[in-house]
């Protein structure tokens, strides 16, 4: 099962491990994360790059399942605008073997990170922001290469 | 050599457009020389290209390095480092 | 917010998942782990040692959250019999940072497997057996220690 | 000195008893001879106890080594290697 979505609506994490349950192979890890409340941030605006997007999320769905035993990869990403608490990402993975689970699910959120072209606006006190990368995002990444 | 050229994020804003078709003279070679020669487009290119460390590009929807050649009809993405997820 | 929990009835990870994403810190990682469809093992039974299991649980959660900066921890594990494809255990972990969601979260389940006194008998061809332990999963919990 | 054991999984099955109050000599002072004297007690002892290397002890619900001291009251487990999650 390979579910891999850029999207402006929400989505429903529920529904996302339901379907990864129901692969019958025992073990099921997700990520999601959300518009953080605790830094001022009223909301997000994340833009994007529609068709390499899709293709950059696409190979590191092939890239996780080549090297991991998956049954089934979620990917979800959201863009437009999006409040405090907002759901942002998905990414879910099932295997037979929990450290498969787990591993991949590390590595799709890492490498989404620095490889799948998304960016941030930030509204702070009414005025939009460009985020800046981050270096860590760049160090968690290189550790699966 | 005809060459579409897209912008994202920061980049568009500092460029004033999110695309543009140019005909690129058959002296550019490289991504690198495309970038030079967008630069004196405007003040707003000139801006945008001023600092490569920030600056990352796709060529046909696959993140490549400022060497890489250039074909005719390329798809040619400038933008800053992604910060999705 | 920690919530740990012994018990013979079925959890729902959406009903989990919503409290951590409640916690408004921007990470949630899961892990769910269910009975596996695909080796002919018709149901489990998970014998556990009262008292003790919660003891252990929650200790568990307490050097989570003090090696990771966790906003909350969900740790439930299901005793008795499960049919295949129940339910057996489910952790999550909510955080600021993806890293210590993610990490927080592998480290519990793998701890959780060699420290925590569950047994599970497995039904095959109608005839119960003790499952035995694995070394992998002793190798799994030693890279936290 | 009184000490109360429990027996889990398959060893409460070879051992043929969940629990069981024992009174035990004073010259036992550890787990391990605990494990020797109780082995005395039947068949299906014998056979719990037969081989250390796959039984586990906890002493007051934490898990501890066969050399830990014993002490009045105790709550003693004797249990295979843990196979939950």
């Amino acid at each position: 099962m390979r579910d891999i979505r850029v999207q402006t609506a929400d989505f429903d994490p529920a529904t996302e491990l339901a379907r990864l349950e129901a692969l019958d192979v025992g073990a099921v890890a997700s990520f999601t994360g959300l518009v953080r409340g605790d830094d001022g941030v009223a909301a997000l605006t994340l833009e994007h790059y529609p068709g390499m997007t899709e293709k950059v999320l696409r190979a590191l769905g092939d890239e996780a399942a080549s090297r991991w035993a998956l049954a089934g990869v979620s990917l979800i990403h959201r863009v437009g605008r999006l409040g405090r608490g907002a759901r942002i990402v998905f990414v879910g993975t099932a295997s037979a073997h929990r450290a498969d689970a787990l591993e991949s699910c590390a590595f799709l959120i890492d490498r989404l990170k620095t490889d799948a072209p998304f960016w941030k606006s930030e509204e702070v006190g009414g005025a939009p922001r460009w985020v800046a990368a981050r270096d860590g995002d760049q160090e968690a990444a290189d550790r699966w290469r | 050599m005809p060459v579409q050229i897209l912008y994202f994020a920061k980049v568009r804003e500092e460029v004033g457009v999110a695309t543009e078709a140019v005909d690129v003279p058959a002296s550019i070679a490289t991504i690198s020389e495309l970038a030079d020669w967008l630069a004196c487009r405007s003040a707003g290119h000139a801006q945008a290209f001023a600092n490569r460390e920030h600056l990352r590009v796709a060529a046909d929807q696959v993140m490549v390095t400022f060497d890489t050649p250039l074909s005719d009809g390329m798809e040619i993405a400038f933008f800053p480092p992604v910060t999705g997820g």
